[in-house]
């Protein structure tokens, strides 16, 4: 089982994208799990949330406290300290920003570091500002959890075609 | 054909009334309920669901509006949460006393104050003397499966008493996964359409509930009482048949988790089940032998069930996610301890509270539960341990 | 057929033998409302004197003819909106749905459901028997107890001389949910009355109806009970209620009151404003000349 | 089925008013013109039309006085209640 947490802000679509995620992974014969930030989600303001993916049912229905990887869809979230907290050691952190992963101020224990700029894919693709299905794309890549193309039709299905598009760019962007 | 979709909890619960095929629902939007409503509203309004949909201005209204339609003879759901509960309470009591059958799902929520709005078992657990019979659900699958299961147990002859299908707030009204939905037609297979005579009809001119003296009053009572001991039966029996209908099986009124030669229990209920299922794996690989209780429904309180299964045990630990205030205990451990009796004496046992106003029971805090009840010398009671940090 | 004949022809509903006070204007307009609705119907009477007079029933027995039930005081509205569902689901909407509260079941603790369920155009007929107060229990103020009114919870002190307030005007407040059908009645005016419990039934099949009745209490207002009427004709007459009925948004004044009475004439005889002084008098006066105006304007076409 | 619910449906609730009666209405058949006033103002219905005529039933009258009170043509008189 995988334990990722993910950081937003209110309005980027965070919650909508966490849940096209399991629904890719049930869809495909996989166990997934997502439980929002139960905050009052106003736009602008951080939130986050929980997903796990594996092969297993999975049981627990807890935060998640040592993510394997983060998914950060504002950089500027970085400064916040919940934001990176708990960190596995080697763990992956995947993070919206036009800067290179050395340039970001991660935890120590990073493994791998992913930048990405989904903010620019989604306003070249979208016309929009919101990275989420961008980030998406990019979670594909570096997760290898979840069918990638499965994910893509279910994000053209929800979002539509220039999501798909943006979808793909992050995930041919992201260099493994 | 059943289809696999991924589905919060509130839509599972959604769905499982759904698939009931209700006459009427009425509902009041709250925290962390909404979506249940929304849900209803969506499927009501596009046409999929035949059934009237009243849009009440409160609680109170809803579980009345449902208490009038099921007096006439429908077959009615709604669904609340904590404030929206506590304010429905008079005609929720009525509900069961008048024993007229129906499901209401519960989407628990700490109680105010402090100001809050999230999960805890608060609520349902301050209703539990409401004549209701109360069931708690860990996952989503059972959430809307124990929606199905609630109208054949509710409206078994031998019962005849509403049914609460309680699920924790956001860690699963909120929570993503893996569910499989019933087909209608499967559905219909299995619950049969409502078929009680209606109380209020022209027909049979009655008068539903007249002014009652004491000593008739005592008998109605005194029935609700045996009709609850009877559902204890009816709800093996409804279990067995959804797992020959369905394939899935909760195992009644209690779920034993690897107490086979265990010595030490933890006894929770809900979705902190999860968790402790994933806590037994983690230490009895390590050597120490802990099983997990799993409190399915609360009222009837299944007392002899629970004593059976922690016959054998040294030690248990009962994680409530709310609390009995003059126990300096939760409910559930209160409760625990009376179903034992004298098999009590030869325990040690401890009440932990976690998880009220939206905090996490996590696998660190179950962990420490399971660890200080090993660690524990003597029988009888410990000092209740508080699930923080 | 003139209003005679047909109560002649009607058989009862109600019980004949209630335990409702010699004289009760809420027993007249308790049988009265359930004969013109008939057995074809389900009523809900919630707790109030006429559940007190055992209309709602006894142990195994029921106090009348027709399915009846006990509501709680503060949800007839909303569990009635549940059985009219029911009823209109199952193709029978030919069943007469029928509320008969007092006022602190409608316009106090029931309040909020009854507006609801007005708002819902929820398909019912709402009638209230308004005899100002708790009067099943003992006659403490309710919000349509009128001003200077002696109860029990308003006792006519030394330092406070009755209800300080004026009475809450329901019937308008109903009327301005937009509902199918609003009247104010009196026993006083029977063939008025008995037109607008048939308007109200018919009106009930297309949406919220209701209906607000003046119900004298000989034994809380302390009155003979032989003046049961004449109290009620007073009422009517005085302005202190008046009679008229609006149909969707449309208001109709039903009795053109061209030589009204003196509040002071209509409170001679009755017990509960005997301590009134002549401030209290004038402010009555006052009050219930504005709210005549007020209606009238609404009545002009 | 047991009657798990409290219903009445064993027959009506009625109780004996007629005791409560200290003064009974008697009405004038003389004076009487069968106008039905009286019937659509007793509280307890106990007045009742046999064909055109208006007639009294002790059966549960309360002694209120309202018809006696209300009659056009003071047609009815109360009078002490004799046991």
């Amino acid at each position: 089982m995988q334990e990722i947490r993910l950081h937003g802000r209110g309005g980027q679509g965070l919650v909508k994208a966490s849940h096209l995620v399991v629904k890719t992974a049930v869809e495909t014969g996989h166990y997934g799990q997502f439980i929002p930030f139960f905050g009052v989600e106003r736009k602008g303001s951080p939130v986050f949330g929980f997903l796990r993916l594996g092969e297993e049912p999975i049981r627990r229905r807890t935060q998640v406290y040592e993510p394997d990887l983060l998914v950060v869809l504002d950089e500027t979230l970085l400064a916040l300290p919940a934001t990176c907290a708990g960190l596995k050691p080697g763990g992956t952190v995947i993070v919206n920003s036009t800067r290179a992963p050395s340039e970001l101020s991660l935890p120590p224990q990073t493994g791998r570091a992913v930048a990405v700029d989904a903010t620019g894919i989604a306003q070249r693709e979208i016309g929009r500002s919101i990275p989420n299905t961008a980030m998406l794309g990019a979670l594909a890549r570096v997760t290898g959890l979840v069918d990638a193309e499965r994910l893509f039709a279910n994000i053209a299905a929800e979002f539509g075609e220039n999501n798909r598009a943006a979808a793909l760019a992050a995930y041919g962007a992201v260099r493994m | 054909m059943s289809e696999v979709k991924a589905l919060t909890g509130n839509k599972c619960a959604a769905l499982g009334a759904a698939l009931c095929r209700p006459d009427l629902s009425a509902a009041y939007p709250i925290t962390p309920q909404s979506s249940v409503v929304e849900q209803l509203a969506d499927m009501v309004y596009s046409g999929e669901l035949d059934a009237r949909m009243v849009q009440v201005e409160s609680e109170h209204s809803a579980m009345s509006v449902v208490q009038g339609a099921a007096a006439a003879g429908g077959r009615v759901f709604t669904a609340t949460s904590a404030q929206g509960l506590a304010l429905m309470f008079e005609p929720y009591f009525r509900m069961s006393t008048l024993r007229l059958p129906m499901v209401m799902a519960i989407a628990t929520r700490e109680m105010t104050s402090p100001e809050t709005i999230w999960s805890g078992q608060q609520d349902a657990m301050s209703v539990r003397e409401a004549g209701w019979i109360q069931c708690f659900c860990e996952t989503n699958q059972e959430i809307l499966d124990m929606i199905l299961q609630g109208y054949m147990l509710t409206e078994d002859p031998r019962v005849l008493i509403p049914v609460n299908v309680c699920y924790d707030g956001f860690y699963s009204s909120h929570l993503v996964e893996r569910v499989e939905i019933p087909s209608q037609a499967e559905a219909d297979a299995f619950l049969p359409p409502y078929s009680l005579p209606a109380k209020l009809d022209p027909r049979t001119p009655q008068a539903l509930d007249p002014m009652t003296p004491g000593e008739l009053l005592m008998k109605y009572r005194r029935d609700h009482l045996e009709s609850m001991r009877a559902a204890l039966a009816v709800i093996d029996e409804v279990d067995a048949k959804f797992a020959a209908a369905f394939g899935r099986s909760y195992g009644g009124c209690v779920e034993s988790y690897r107490m086979e030669g265990a010595d030490l229990a933890i006894v929770t209920l809900g979705s902190a089940c999860g968790a402790a299922r994933d806590l037994v794996d983690e230490l009895r690989a390590a050597g120490v032998r802990l099983g997990l209780v799993k409190l399915r429904f609360t009222r009837p309180f299944p007392a002899e069930r629970v004593k059976e299964a922690l016959a054998g045990v040294k030690g248990f630990a009962v994680v409530d996610r709310s609390v009995s205030f003059g126990w300096d205990a939760g409910p559930m451990y209160v409760e625990t301890c009376a179903a034992l009796g004298e098999s009590l004496a030869g325990k040690a046992h401890f009440s932990a509270i976690g998880g009220l106003g939206g905090a996490d029971i996590s696998m660190a805090h179950l962990r420490e539960t399971a660890l200080r009840l090993a660690g524990l010398a003597a029988p009888g009671r410990a000092e209740t341990l508080w699930l923080m940090d | 057929m003139s209003y005679i004949d047909t109560i002649k022809k009607l058989p009862q509903v109600m019980t004949p033998g209630s335990s409702a006070c010699q004289g009760c204007g809420g027993e007249l307009i308790t049988r009265r409302v359930m004969q013109l609705a008939g057995n074809n119907s389900v009523f809900a009477v919630p707790p109030g004197c006429m559940a007190g007079a055992g209309v709602d029933g006894w142990s195994y027995q029921n106090g009348c003819t027709a399915p009846i039930h006990i509501t709680l005081l503060d949800n007839t509205a909303s569990f009635l909106s549940g059985v009219s569902e029911m009823y209109q689901r199952k193709g029978r909407g030919d069943v007469n749905i029928v509320a008969i509260a007092g006022d602190g079941a409608t316009a106090d603790c029931g309040f909020q459901s009854l507006s609801g369920a007005a708002e819902r155009g929820a398909k019912m007929l709402y009638v209230c028997y308004d005899n100002e107060g708790y009067m099943n229990t003992g006659f403490q103020r309710s919000s349509t107890t009128s001003l200077g009114s002696r109860t029990s919870t308003t006792p006519a002190g030394s330092a406070i001389n009755g209800k300080e307030q004026n009475a809450k005007y329901l019937p308008l407040i109903m009327s301005m949910h937009n509902i199918e059908y609003c009247a104010t009645a009196s026993p006083s005016h029977m063939m008025d009355m008995v037109g607008k419990i048939k308007r109200g039934l018919e009106c009930s099949k297309r949406g919220f109806a209701y209906l607000h009745i003046f119900s004298p209490c000989p034994t809380g207002w302390s009155f003979r009970p032989d003046e049961s009427i004449d109290v009620a004709r007073r009422a009517v007459r005085s302005n202190i209620f008046p009679l008229w009925e609006c149909e969707r948004g449309r208001y109709y004044l039903s009795f053109d009151n061209r030589e009204p009475i003196t509040v002071r004439e209509f409170v001679k005889s009755i017990g509960k404003f005997a301590s009134l002084g002549e401030a209290e008098l004038n402010a009555l006066q006052a009050s219930t000349d504005s709210r005549w105006a007020l209606i009238k304007r609404l009545c002009e076409r | 089925m047991r009657h798990v619910t409290p219903l009445g449906n064993q027959g009506m609730y009625i109780l004996d008013t007629a005791a409560w009666r200290v003064v009974r209405p008697v009405m004038d058949k003389n004076r009487c013109v069968n106008c039905g006033i009286c019937l659509s103002l007793c509280p307890v219905g106990s007045i009742y039309a046999e064909g055109k005529q208006i007639l009294i039933s002790y059966d549960y009258c309360k002694g209120c006085g309202l018809c006696a009170a209300e009659c056009p043509k003071q047609a009815i008189t109360m009078e002490a209640e004799v046991k």
